[in-house]
Parts: structure tokens; C-alpha cells; sequence
């Protein structure tokens, strides 16, 4: 019955979702307008629930999403394709009087974990070395968002169940963190570094993470000086993930509306070339192929 | 048909007639035959929150003569007035008991359509009220609501009334600025002049000179005067001696009950009830 | 005497103190909206549509937002006005203020009034959902227009209740009827209109949660009742959020404009409720 | 005869026309609350209501739904928001309608308009920029050791300013509407003009700015985004004013959208909308309820 | 020392004079040396929206005299006597002219402080208005506010000024009901009570017997004679009558001129302006 649906010959496509993916799709459909000038697209926010809510109840074509998708959500039709990655990081003030050390030491796992448990409240406690007991504020998102849930899914947690004074929004954190000397908090990369200049906005720094547990940062574990360098390691998957993420655009069942598939095609071929201008990291040539495969 | 408007007032009758032979609505009562019709209260009381404000009110009032209400202040002249026009509507936990008949219509019939029987007995109210517009719109609303068209003809009725109240001169220059501004005998005559525009066949005037100089007034008596040859015309006024002037009956209430009632010259030289006399010689002395 | 007078200086004291903490309250609000926006509001940014680049602080401008909020606005005060005089008319001149049709709808809008907007936006996007209808102009306006009628209704109503009794026992004595009398009314209680119309707009041209569910966002200007429509709280909310200043500060753009806008409409609006006022007795 | 017969059908057709709208409009307020009840069955379903209501434990993913925090939150902000925004206003109000003159209410309502025209996020973003740091600078550290600013008491003052402009107008029409006879009358016993406001204006438009404080508090019980970004958004009893807070609307609107797609967890969104359209409900039932009695009292 | 008090009203003084036997009100003037003064007016104009309303008025207003002012309609009075009080204020887009010495103090300079002049000097507007409180509130506002204290104390007044004004049988069952649900007679001879209530040292009635029946205005009438033996009184009256009655002397106005000014027997019997004698004959005609 699906062929018949007059909707589908239109050359019209409204997505609807995941304010993580917004700028990036804008982004896509301008470009994809210059080559196909008689499409219009519609995008608009509203959460990631909403994008799956309005896709399964066949309000909009496409959906974006910024977490992993739910098993009901699967069961009920939703139908995903990685179209980018995106990483989130731990920050922290420039200003904080044991920078130096602290950025040598990183973040492990299980301390990341006992923050924002609300268990470990003071710097030494992290630093061993800083002589003085300054207070730790540990910041989270008050809004429910793929940032938060996937902070929380590296420490084996949910959104709900992180500590912390609760701030709203991605630029909420990062300014409250620019704000407090002694803050730690997280954020999308794209709220950490200038687009422009390729570096942290100022007063911000990425607390880099003890991926191998090994209490001191290695080389091969220093990679965030710049935008550039710290994509490339979350592409070449040396940024864990978790706080990794995939971002997707789901659709009700394998798109079949002729104008959908051919946007989708070409966010998974031309549209990755802009990804890293806007903060976002491009699939891996062979995620690509994968994610191509769906539409066919 | 000539009509009654050509001669019924004194005042420049002669200028008015070339331009305006008939009566200004439509419809109006002057083209067919007009039968007078009374005003028949019948064991009417009226109470406001328990409080007995009119009691077992009985009266018919005439068409085509002056009958003057009189009696001490708060003894609910006003009230009579407005249950004859059922404007106690607006009046908060009010109880009413009795009939009012106007053309053998009885207005506290739950059925009965109000609004016609309002635009036949025009209530001059007490304290004048301005409508929150200007003076030319004040006057001309009622005819505009009862039909009246086009510029020229409003234009005609607004110097019609007002020269007829006497206020034409004193304000033609300012009839498109606001009513309120008026001093308050001012707004009583234009309060007159737009009540008397819409032609009711009835009309009930609460103390309507009473913020009147002696020479305004005077043109109002001698308008009600010309005014009673076609209409019904209920006046309430504290001035005795007006009263005496220009009345064909009288009614004399006190405490909400009406004490005598008859024509006037029967009434005020051989009042019969104590009270009446006592009112009368009080007033006079 | 002296107590008089010193309480008369207090007061005068405590309403001049009042007045500069309103006036610095909202000073500072401006202030920020104008300090922010006016360096980046150009021409472009109003005649433009949104350039893909636009959200990452390149070309484009809002105008798609600055139709869309027009369209919805515009049609829901019509929508709003429409439903809510009758109302206000019915509750207080046909029924009695005892009537318990008419204290029973008084409770109803108040709390009508109190619903936050994310609940419209809810309750319309459920019944959107229920219908089968897409996120559209249509929808949004509706939403609105649920949303602004209590503010209407209610404030309206605080002004006709004061309406004095005599007024209208003039008109029905004049044989107006009550629908006749309509007129008056709405010349005595204008600037309460005005001033509910402001209220009003003010709260349908800033809400973002209702019209995020309904009306959704576009890039383009919507040609039909059926196409989403952008607005510019969205267009604000959507670039606050943006990590880069440049377009954050479009943000402020988009709400300077937005407040010139509602200055616009509020002189324009009073100036022309002026008309009718000006002859209201006091 | 025929115009007059015409007159009164459209009079009449007129209050036919009225009543439908009004109980179709009264309609909606029933079509709102039975929507979200039947929304928020899931978790009536599942949960005890006195669990709902009383306890404080908020996980909504681990299946525990404790309103009480957000109940808290709410109650609080709006109190203190009214307290705040309340005599700013009326005094204001009052020096606008009997001090100032005429030019000046020109000026000031247009600002007015303006101000209640500004979006609420505008509000919340100024709310962060000025006071949440004004509290944990200045304010908050001489009563207590730390406070991070989001509290209870930015939202307080963040939702204070934003129903200013709404209380002002909704004062200023009502006061204006106390004529000026009165006023005179008072004025010419001998009155100053303070003894005047508070005897006879404040007295006579009594009725009407308790309608409006009415107004003002429902509003701010539904206000959501400007309080949601300085309030602190944890979900625990605030047991002082510089502590952070969660109140129900900014419960809804953080998780809304994203939850949208998760039954149970829409569900108790709806149960918090019910919630707060109860506290909405009740409040005004009894606002109402005082409301008779004074009105009853200075009836005109 | 005695006070006025006792002796100065008709109506059942016996009864009240074991009770109060001074002034109701703290630090009044009784207490002094009074020094009586006059009210004058020089060159004073006053413009509304570019009309001349009041046209260079001069008058000297006397203590302890009745003087009436009468005209017609809408020449203003009313403006006058708001003036002498500083009411002008509220109008908007007023301009004046020249002064009024009040006791020797020109109201009308910016530094003067208005509230106490007001105090000495009570008008009675023309429209009677009720505070939006109960009847009883209504009289005891004023004293209230000039530190009167005490429950018995305030019913004192109450009860003495309602007698004053001829209204306490009437209404002395429903003091604590709302001031405006009485008729306007009544309200206006409340609005007397009240005015008369804080003890002015001059009295400006604008039409105070108006509303009410003769018998009524003879009471009022009688009370103003008396309390001209402590008082200076101005009174508006349409009643030549009346004016004729109780002036002293009596003001003229016409289209906002004062034309002829002088003792009341002067001027009403032999007026030496045209418009007045014109006036005093139209009306006595
Ligand atoms: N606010 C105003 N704007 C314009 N004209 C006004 C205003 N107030 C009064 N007037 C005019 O000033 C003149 C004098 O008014 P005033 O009220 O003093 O008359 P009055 O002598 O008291 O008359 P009345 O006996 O009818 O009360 C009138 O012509 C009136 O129309
Ligand atoms: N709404 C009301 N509530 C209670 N009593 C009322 C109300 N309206 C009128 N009354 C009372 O009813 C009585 C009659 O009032 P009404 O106004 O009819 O008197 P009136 O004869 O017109 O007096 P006046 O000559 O002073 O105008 C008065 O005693 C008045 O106090
Ligand atoms: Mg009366
Ligand atoms: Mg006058």
C-alpha cells in the first residue's frame, strides 16, 4: 500500500528531532537544494523522542536521533542509519589551580563514575598532589539529551542517575563551566572548540580521559590540542566509545519515498565532506559502505 | 400626512419645517394608525435582598398627559420607574411579584420580548449618564440602532434635538468631542435629547431639570408641554411647583407605597391622605 | 497630621524605588537584547532566508521566522479575538454575575490561563498525532490560539466587570438590544482590550514549547495552511543553543527584532484603540 | 415591525451563538484534564498514588516516580516569585495611574507590551547571565558556604520580572477604571494622595487586582523555560532559598521531547502535567472562593 | 470654652449635647483663637484644550457668609469651584492663570503644600459620589483620616451628622450596607454628612439640594444657615429661590464671566447687568 501513498511522490521531506544532529542536517539539505533545486525540506527540533515519535507515527520522513535507539522503538518500525559521529568530552576551567597536573593525570573511569555519584566532592581527591582542598562542582544537563545519556553509558549509568548541579542546554554547561574556577563538567565536542580557530573557547579545557587506566596520560592518549586531531581519534576509534556516539536519521521501515532515499544517499556520500567544518566526525569509509547497504 | 413633528415644539418651528416633514425613523408609529396605549401596574412590590423597596404598587398611567411622581427622596420613585422598563434586570438579587402591563403586554412575562417595549418608553435616567463616545454619536446611537441612515438626515436629527433641549448653541462647535467633558446639566439635556430621538411613545423622565438653571428648565416644561400631544409622559421631579405647572396627574409616594393618586389640581389643593398634606404643606410653607 | 504626611513621603519613596527597580529590571533585559542584537542585525539578516550556513554564524538571515511568527500570531489574536469577545459579552452582559454558567467559565479560564504552554504543545501534538495531521502552520496557529484565548478572555473580563451598571441601563433604554449594546461596551472597555490584546501577543509571539510540537521549523516560508512554519522564539531557541558566539548572537538579533516587532504592533495597536478610547467616561 | 423582528433574532441568535462558544471553550478545560488523566494511566497503573505523591525518589528509568521534589519546587518558586513581583508592581501600578502624567503612561505601556512580549528564553538567558552569578558572587556566600546560583531564589526572581509586566498592565487597567469622582471626593475631605490610593482606589479596585494576583499566579505556576535555566534542575527538596530546585513545568520540558518515544516515562510527564493542573485547579477553586466573598462585600 | 457644637444644629441638640460637648476632632480649630479668613481670586483663567472656561475671575469670598453663585447651565461653576479646591489637577490639558488666596496662601504656587487647604475646604461635588465602602465607612473616612480613633466616638459622628443631613431614620438600620445601593437623594445628602464630617472651615456645595425633595432641602437649607455662624459657605444653586432664601450675597456668571457680583438683596432686586436682570426675570417669569 506504501507505493500508493500519494505522499510519496511529492518532493517534499520534513525531519523532525535530536537538536545534536540540527545544524548538521541543515547543513546537508541546503547543499543537497543546490543540486536538486525543486526539493524543499523542512527541518525543525524538539528532542530525539519527538524525531522517533514523529517518524513512527508517520508525522515526518525522516527522524534525528543522538542515542541509541530503544528495543520498542526497533519493534515498532524505526529503521536507522548512522549518518555521523560525535563525541563528548570532560571539561574543565582553564583557570583551576592544579591544571597542569591534573590535565597530566586524566580521568579515569571510576572516577568519573564516583563524580557524579556526588561521592568524591573536593580536587585532592582526584589530585593527591594539590595542596589545597578546593570544592569540586560537578555540573550536568538538566534537559534530557543523547550528551548526557552518553556521558552516563561510559559509566555504566542513565542520564538520571548523574549528580551534579543541573544546567540547561549544551552551551548552558559550557558557559557555566567557563564561569567556575573549580567546575568539571561535559560537553559535545563542537561546544568545546572554536570552529574557527580549531582550539577550546576561552576559559575551557578538555580534561583528557586514562583510557588505558594507567594513571598518567600516555601519548597516544594526548589528542586533544586540536579540533582536527581529536576528530580524527574519535574516527580512527581511539576515543572510546562510549562517550563515542553514533548519530542516525531513522525512518518507519526502510525509506522507500524515492526524494528521501535520494537525500539520504547523499548525506552518506557528498554530505560527509562537511561534517568536520561543523563539528562532526564523518564516517569511516567501510561504516559508510555498511550504512549504504540499508537503503538498497 | 402631516406630521406632528412640524409644529410641536416653539422653539424656530418655522425654519425646521422646510427641511424635515416627517418623523425621522422608519417604520414609524405617525404612518399608520396610532391607538394611545396606557401603562397599567397591578399589584407590583419589589424587593432588593430582603428589603421591601415598592409594595403593592396599583396605577394606570394615561397616554397623552403629564403625570408627575412626587414624594420624599428614597421612597422609590426611581425604582417604579425602572421596573416600568424592566431595567431591574441589571439589579443584583432583586424579587418581583405582580404585573406591569405596557399595550397590555405584560413585560414580566418570561416570554416577552423586551426590547421592543424598551424602545417605546424612553427612561430619562437620574443621574445623566453620557454613552463613552461623542456627543453627536450619543445622540444619533439610538436611531442608528432603530435604522436610521445616511450623514445628512443624522445631521438633521442631531440639530433637531439639541436645539429642541437647548443646547445646540452652546456646544455646535464641539459635537464631535467627547460626551463626558459636558458640564453635568449639559450632559442632563443631552441625556434628554438622545432619549427623545429615538421617539418612544412612552417617556419616563427621573428628575430630568434637576441640574437645570431656572431658563434651561423652562424650555424643557414647555417641551414636555408640546410633547405630551403625542406621547405619555411620566415625570418624577421634587420641584412642587413644577409639578403644578405641568401636570395632569399626580402621584404622591412615601415609604414605597403609592399614598394618593388623581388628577393634580384635586390632588394638591384637596390632598386626602395626612401624609400628602403634611408633604404638600411642608413643601409649600 | 505629621503621620499623614510622613506616610504619604514613604510611599511616594517606596513607588519611586519600585518604579526604578521595574525600570532597571527591564532596562537591563532591553539592554542585553539591544547590547547583543544590534551590532548584528542588518538588512539581510531580515530580508533573507536562512542559508544552510546560517546556523554555523555564515550567510542567511530570519525572515522565514519573522514570516512564520507573523502568520501565526496574526491568525491566532483573529482567531483568539473572535472567540474570546463573545465570552467576555456573554458572561457578563447576558448572564447575570451570579449565574453559574458564568462564575463556572470565570474558573475555567483562570485555570485555562495557569496550563504552561508545554502542556498545549502536548495536548496539540497528541490530538495531531490521534488526527494523522503533520507538524503545520494550521496546527500552530490553533495551539496559539488555545493558548492566548484564557489570557484574552480573563483579562478582558477583569475590565468589563467594572463596566458601570447605568451604562448599559442607558443603552437598553434606548430599545438597544444586549448584542446592540456589544458597541458601547467595546468602546468603554478598548483599552483593556488593547491591553489583553497585548498580553496576548506578547505571550504568542514569545512560546516556543507550543509551536515546537505543531508548527514545527522550516527553512522556507510557508505557502499553505499545511506547511510547517518557522517562528522566532524557535529560530532564537534553536541558535542559543549553538556552541559558536557568532550565531548565539544571531540569536539576540532574532530577539531584538522580535521585540521591535512587538513595538511596532503595540503603537500601532494603541494608536488605533486610541480612537475609541478617547471619548470613555471616567 | 419586520427590523425589529430581525433585531431580536440576531440578539437572540447572538446569545445562542455566545453559549456554544463559551461551553465548548469550558469544554476544552474537561478535553485537557481528561487527556492527560488517560495519558497518565501507565503510571497510575503501576504506581500507588501515594507513592506518586509523597516520595522523593525520582528514576524514572529504574521504574521509582516521586513527585514531591518537583511539587516542592514549584510551590517555592512560585511563592517567592509572587512575593517578590507583587508590591514592585502594585506600587508602580499606582504611581503610573495617580501620579504620572499622561505622557508618561504613553511611554510606559508600549514598554510594557514590549516586555511581556519578550520570550521567556530571553528571560532565562538574562537570568544567567545577571543574577545566577549576582546570588553565587555576592548574595549567597554571606549566607551560606556555597551556592552555585541556580536556586530557588533565581527562579524566584527570574519568574518575578517576567509576571511584572503582566500584573502591571492587568493593575493599571483596573485602577484607571476607578473614576475620578471618587478620587475626588476623597481628595477634597482632605485626603493626601496615598490616604486616597489605599482607602479608595486600592478598596474599590480591590476585587480586581485580587483577580489579577490570581491571574499572575497561575501564570507563574505554568511558566517553564526561563525557570528551567536557573533553577538548578535537581530533583530534591529545597530546604533554603539559595538551594537548587526542580519544579514541575521544567520537569515536563526537559524531558518531553526526548522521552517522547518511551511509554512509561511519557506517561509520568502527563502525570506531572495532571499534577500541576491540579495545583493550578484547587488554587483557583479557592482563590475563587475568597474572591465571592470580597466581591459580595464591595458590590457596586 | 463651649463649643458650636451644641448649639449650632435645629434638629433634637438637647439630646446630643449631654454627649458631645466639643468637637469630634483632635487639635481643631475650636481649640484656638479662631481667625477667620476669606477666599480670594484674582485674575484667574482657566483654559481646557484651548477653551476659555473661566475668564479672568476676581472675587473675594467672605467667612461666615452664605454667597451663591447662579448662571446658566454650563457656564461654570462647577470649574470655579473646583479651582478654589485645586480639583482642576486630574483635568488633562489645563492651563491657568492668575491665583487664588486661600487664608492668604496662593494655592496655585508650586511649593504649597495642598493636602491641609483641601482639608479646610470641604466640596461637595455636584455629582453625588459614595466611596466604594459601607455607608457608615463612607462618613467616618474623613475623620478616620484626620486621626479620629475610637469605636463610640466614630458612631457619635455618624449618628450626628446623619441626623444633620435628615437621614438617619431612614437609613439606620443599614449603616454597614454598601453606600450605593442608596438613592441618589440619599446619596447626596451622604455625601453632605461626609463633607461636613471632617469640619472644613469653608464649605463649597455644588447644587447640594438637587436630588432632593423640599422637604429634605429645607432641613439641608436649615443646616446651612446655621453652620454659617462658624463657616463660610459657597453655594451653586439652579433654585433662585433658594439663593433667595439663604444668600448673603450672590455671585452671577455667564459664559464663564462673573457679570455681577454683590449683596443678595442688591442684586436680585436691582441687578445693574443686562444678562442679569434678563436671567432674574426669564427665571422669575
Ligand atoms: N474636561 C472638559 N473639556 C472640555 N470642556 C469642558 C470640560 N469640563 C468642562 N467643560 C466645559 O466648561 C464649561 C463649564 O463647565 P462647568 O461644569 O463648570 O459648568 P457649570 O456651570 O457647573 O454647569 P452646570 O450647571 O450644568 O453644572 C462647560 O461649557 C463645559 O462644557
Ligand atoms: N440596590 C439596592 N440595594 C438596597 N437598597 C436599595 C437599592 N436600590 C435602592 N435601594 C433603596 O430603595 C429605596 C428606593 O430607592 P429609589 O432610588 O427608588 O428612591 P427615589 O425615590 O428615587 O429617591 P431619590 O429622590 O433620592 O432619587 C431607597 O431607600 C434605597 O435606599
Ligand atoms: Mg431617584
Ligand atoms: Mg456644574
Amino acid at each position: 500500500t506504501k507505493n500508493d501513498d500519494p505522499n510519496n511522490n511529492t518532493n517534499e521531506i520534513q525531519i523532525s528531532g535530536a537538536f545534536a544532529l540540527y545544524p548538521m542536517v541543515v547543513k546537508w539539505a541546503e547543499e543537497f537544494k543546490k543540486e536538486n533545486p525543486e526539493v524543499r525540506i523542512d527541518i525543525s527540533g524538539g528532542g530525539a523522542g519527538k524525531g522517533m515519535t514523529d517518524v513512527i507515527s508517520g508525522i515526518v520522513d525522516l527522524g534525528m536521533v543522538s542515542r541509541e535507539l530503544h528495543k520498542e522503538e526497533i519493534k515498532k518500525g524505526a529503521y536507522s542509519i548512522t549518518v555521523a559521529k560525535d563525541a563528548v568530552v570532560a571539561t574543565i576551567n582553564e583557570n583551576n589551580p592544579g591544571l597542569d597536573h591534573i590535565k597530566k593525570i586524566g580521568l579515569k573511569k571510576e572516577v568519573a563514575s564516583k563524580l557524579w555519584n556526588n561521592t568524591i566532592s573536593y580536587w585532592n581527591q582526584i589530585d593527591k598532589s594539590s595542596k589545597n582542598n578546593y570544592p569540586i562542582r560537578i555540573y550536568t544537563r538538566a534537559d534530557a539529551c543523547g550528551a548526557a545519556e552518553t556521558w552516563a553509558a561510559w559509566i555504566n549509568k542513565k542520564q538520571e542517575d548523574l549528580e551534579g548541579i543541573a544546567v540547561y542546554g549544551d552551551p548552558g554547561v559550557a558557559s557555566a563551566v567557563q564561569k567556575d574556577k573549580f567546575a568539571i563538567g561535559f560537553n559535545n565536542i563542537a561546544y568545546v572548540y572554536d570552529l574557527k580557530s580549531q582550539k577550546p573557547y576561552k576559559g575551557l579545557t578538555i580534561l583528557p580521559i586514562d583510557i588505558n587506566n594507567n594513571g598518567i596520560i600516555d601519548k597516544d592518549e594526548n589528542f586533544y590540542d586540536d579540533l582536527k586531531m581529536l576528530l580524527k581519534a574519535v574516527s580512527e576509534k581511539k576515543y572510546p566509545s562510549p562517550p563515542a556516539r553514533n548519530l542516525y536519521i531513522i525512518t518507519k521501515g526502510k525509506p522507500i519515498k524515492p526524494i528521501v532515499v535520494k537525500f539520504l544517499k547523499f548525506v552518506l556520500s557528498k554530505g560527509q565532506k562537511y561534517t568536520l567544518e561543523n563539528g562532526y566526525v564523518a564516517l569511516s569509509e567501510e561504516d559508510r559502505k555498511e550504512e549504504l547497504k540499508k537503503l538498497n | 400626512m402631516q406630521s406632528f413633528i412640524n409644529n410641536r415644539l416653539l422653539f424656530d418651528s418655522k425654519k425646521m419645517k422646510s427641511k424635515i416633514s416627517q418623523s425621522f425613523l422608519p417604520n414609524n408609529k405617525f404612518g399608520e394608525i396610532h391607538n394611545p396605549f396606557s401603562i397599567k401596574i397591578k399589584n407590583f412590590n419589589l424587593y432588593i435582598k430582603d428589603q421591601h423597596i415598592l409594595k403593592d404598587i396599583n396605577v394606570e398611567i394615561p397616554n397623552r398627559k403629564i403625570t408627575c411622581i412626587i414624594g420624599p427622596s428614597g421612597c422609590g420613585k426611581t425604582t417604579l420607574l425602572k421596573s416600568i422598563n424592566r431595567l431591574t434586570d441589571t439589579i443584583y438579587k432583586v424579587k418581583i411579584t405582580g404585573n406591569i402591563l405596557v399595550d397590555n403586554e405584560d413585560i414580566y412575562d418570561k416570554n416577552v420580548e423586551i426590547t421592543h417595549i424598551r424602545k417605546k418608553i424612553g427612561l430619562l435616567s437620574q443621574r445623566p449618564t453620557p454613552l463613552p463616545m461623542s456627543i453627536y454619536d450619543n445622540i444619533t446611537y439610538g436611531c442608528k440602532i432603530h435604522g436610521v441612515r445616511g450623514r445628512k438626515k443624522l445631521d438633521q436629527i442631531v440639530e433637531y434635538y439639541l436645539k429642541a433641549v437647548g443646547l445646540w448653541e452652546e456646544i455646535k462647535n464641539r459635537l464631535h468631542t467627547s460626551a463626558s467633558s459636558l458640564s453635568i446639566g449639559q450632559q442632563q439635556r443631552l441625556c434628554l435629547a438622545r432619549g427623545l430621538a429615538v421617539e418612544p411613545e412612552f417617556i419616563l423622565g427621573d428628575e430630568s431639570t434637576s441640574a437645570l438653571d431656572p431658563i434651561s428648565s423652562n424650555t424643557i416644561e414647555k417641551l414636555f408641554l408640546d410633547l405630551k400631544k403625542e406621547y405619555g409622559i411620566v415625570l418624577v421631579t421634587h420641584t412642587l411647583t413644577q409639578a403644578l405647572r405641568i401636570a395632569d396627574n399626580v402621584i404622591f409616594m412615601y415609604l414605597g407605597e403609592i399614598v394618593e393618586q388623581g388628577e393634580a389640581q384635586e390632588v394638591f389643593n384637596n390632598p386626602k391622605n395626612v401624609l400628602t398634606q403634611k408633604y404638600l404643606s411642608g413643601a409649600f410653607s | 497630621m505629621k503621620i499623614k504626611f510622613l506616610e504619604e513621603k514613604i510611599m511616594n519613596i517606596l513607588m519611586i524605588i519600585s518604579i526604578i527597580l521595574v525600570i532597571s529590571f527591564l532596562g537591563s533585559i532591553l539592554w542585553t537584547v539591544i547590547k547583543k542584537g544590534i551590532p548584528v542585525l542588518s538588512w539581510d539578516m531580515i530580508s533573507k532566508l536562512p542559508g544552510g550556513g546560517f546556523y554555523i554564524g555564515k550567510e542567511g538571515g530570519i525572515l522565514n521566522a519573522i514570516v512564520g511568527s507573523l502568520y501565526i500570531v496574526g491568525g491566532a489574536t483573529l482567531i483568539g479575538l473572535l472567540i474570546s469577545i463573545p465570552v467576555v459579552f456573554y458572561i457578563n452582559i447576558y448572564l447575570k454575575k451570579t449565574h453559574f454558567l458564568a462564575k463556572f467559565a470565570r474558573l475555567t479560564y483562570d485555570v485555562l490561563f495557569g496550563i504552561p504552554s508545554i502542556v498545549y504543545g502536548a495536548f496539540g501534538f497528541t490530538i495531531m498525532v490521534f488526527l494523522g495531521l503533520r507538524t503545520s502552520l494550521l496546527a500552530g496557529i490553533i495551539v496559539i490560539s488555545l493558548l492566548i484565548i484564557p489570557i484574552f478572555i480573563r483579562s478582558m473580563d477583569e475590565v468589563t466587570k467594572q463596566l458601570p451598571r447605568e451604562l448599559l441601563e442607558v443603552s437598553y433604554s434606548l430599545g438597544a438590544t444586549r448584542l446592540e449594546t456589544l458597541k458601547i461596551v467595546i468602546r468603554q472597555i478598548a483599552p483593556g482590550i488593547a491591553t489583553a490584546t497585548f498580553l496576548s501577543i506578547g505571550r504568542a509571539i514569545g512560546d516556543t514549547a507550543g509551536v515546537m510540537f505543531t508548527a514545527g521549523f522550516t527553512d522556507n516560508i510557508p505557502t499553505s495552511l499545511n506547511q510547517p512554519a518557522a517562528t522566532l522564539p524557535l529560530s532564537i531557541f534553536f541558535q542559543l543553543s549553538s556552541p559558536s558566539d557568532d550565531v548565539q548572537n544571531k540569536a539576540y538579533a532574532a530577539a531584538l527584532l522580535l521585540t521591535i516587532i512587538v513595538l511596532i504592533l503595540s503603537i500601532l495597536g494603541r494608536l488605533f484603540l486610541y480612537k475609541f478610547s478617547k471619548n470613555k467616561i471616567s | 415591525m419586520s427590523r425589529l423582528k430581525w433585531r431580536i433574532f440576531k440578539d437572540k441568535f447572538a446569545e445562542k451563538y455566545m453559549l456554544l462558544i463559551t461551553v465548548a471553550s469550558i469544554l476544552l478545560l474537561f478535553l485537557i484534564g481528561i487527556g492527560l488523566y488517560a495519558k497518565s494511566i501507565p503510571v497510575l497503573d503501576n504506581f500507588p498514588l501515594s507513592e506518586l505523591l509523597f516520595s522523593s525518589q525520582w528514576k524514572p528509568l529504574k521504574g521509582q516516580f516521586g513527585f514531591l521534589p518537583f511539587i516542592y519546587g514549584t510551590l517555592s518558586v512560585t511563592m517567592l516569585s509572587v512575593l517578590f513581583a507583587l508590591p514592585i508592581s502594585l506600587l508602580t501600578s499606582l504611581y503610573i495611574t495617580e501620579k504620572s502624567h499622561r505622557t508618561m503612561k504613553k511611554i510606559i505601556f508600549p514598554v510594557l507590551d514590549i516586555l511581556a512580549g519578550i520570550p521567556s528564553i530571553i528571560y532565562g538567558v538574562w537570568g544567567v547571565l545577571i543574577i545566577v552569578p549576582w546570588i553565587s558572587d555576592y548574595l549567597g556566600p554571606k549566607f551560606s558556604d556555597f551556592t552555585s546560583g541556580y536556586s530557588v531564589l533565581a527562579g524566584g526572581i527570574v519568574l518575578g520580572v517576567m509576571i511584572i509586566p503582566i500584573l502591571i498592565s492587568l493593575f493599571v487597567e483596573v485602577l484607571s477604571n476607578v473614576s475620578q469622582d471618587l478620587k475626588d471626593a476623597s481628595i477634597s475631605l482632605g485626603a493626601t494622595h496615598w490616604q486616597t490610593s489605599k482607602f479608595v482606589v486600592l478598596r474599590r479596585a480591590f476585587p480586581g487586582i485580587l483577580a489579577a494576583i490570581v491571574l499572575s499566579i497561575s501564570k507563574a505556576f505554568g511558566e517553564t523555560i526561563a525557570v528551567v535555566m536557573v533553577c538548578g534542575n535537581v530533583p530534591a527538596k529545597p530546604t533554603s532559598i539559595l538551594d537548587s530546585c526542580y519544579p514541575l513545568p521544567a520537569l515536563i520540558a526537559n524531558n518531553y521531547g526526548e522521552m517522547l518515544s518511551i511509554p512509561n516515562y511519557e506517561s509520568a510527564l502527563m502525570f506531572a502535567a495532571l499534577i500541576l493542573f491540579m495545583i493550578i485547579l484547587i488554587f483557583n477553586v479557592g482563590a475563587r472562593i475568597i474572591l465571592q466573598k470580597v466581591e459580595a462585600k464591595y458590590i457596586l
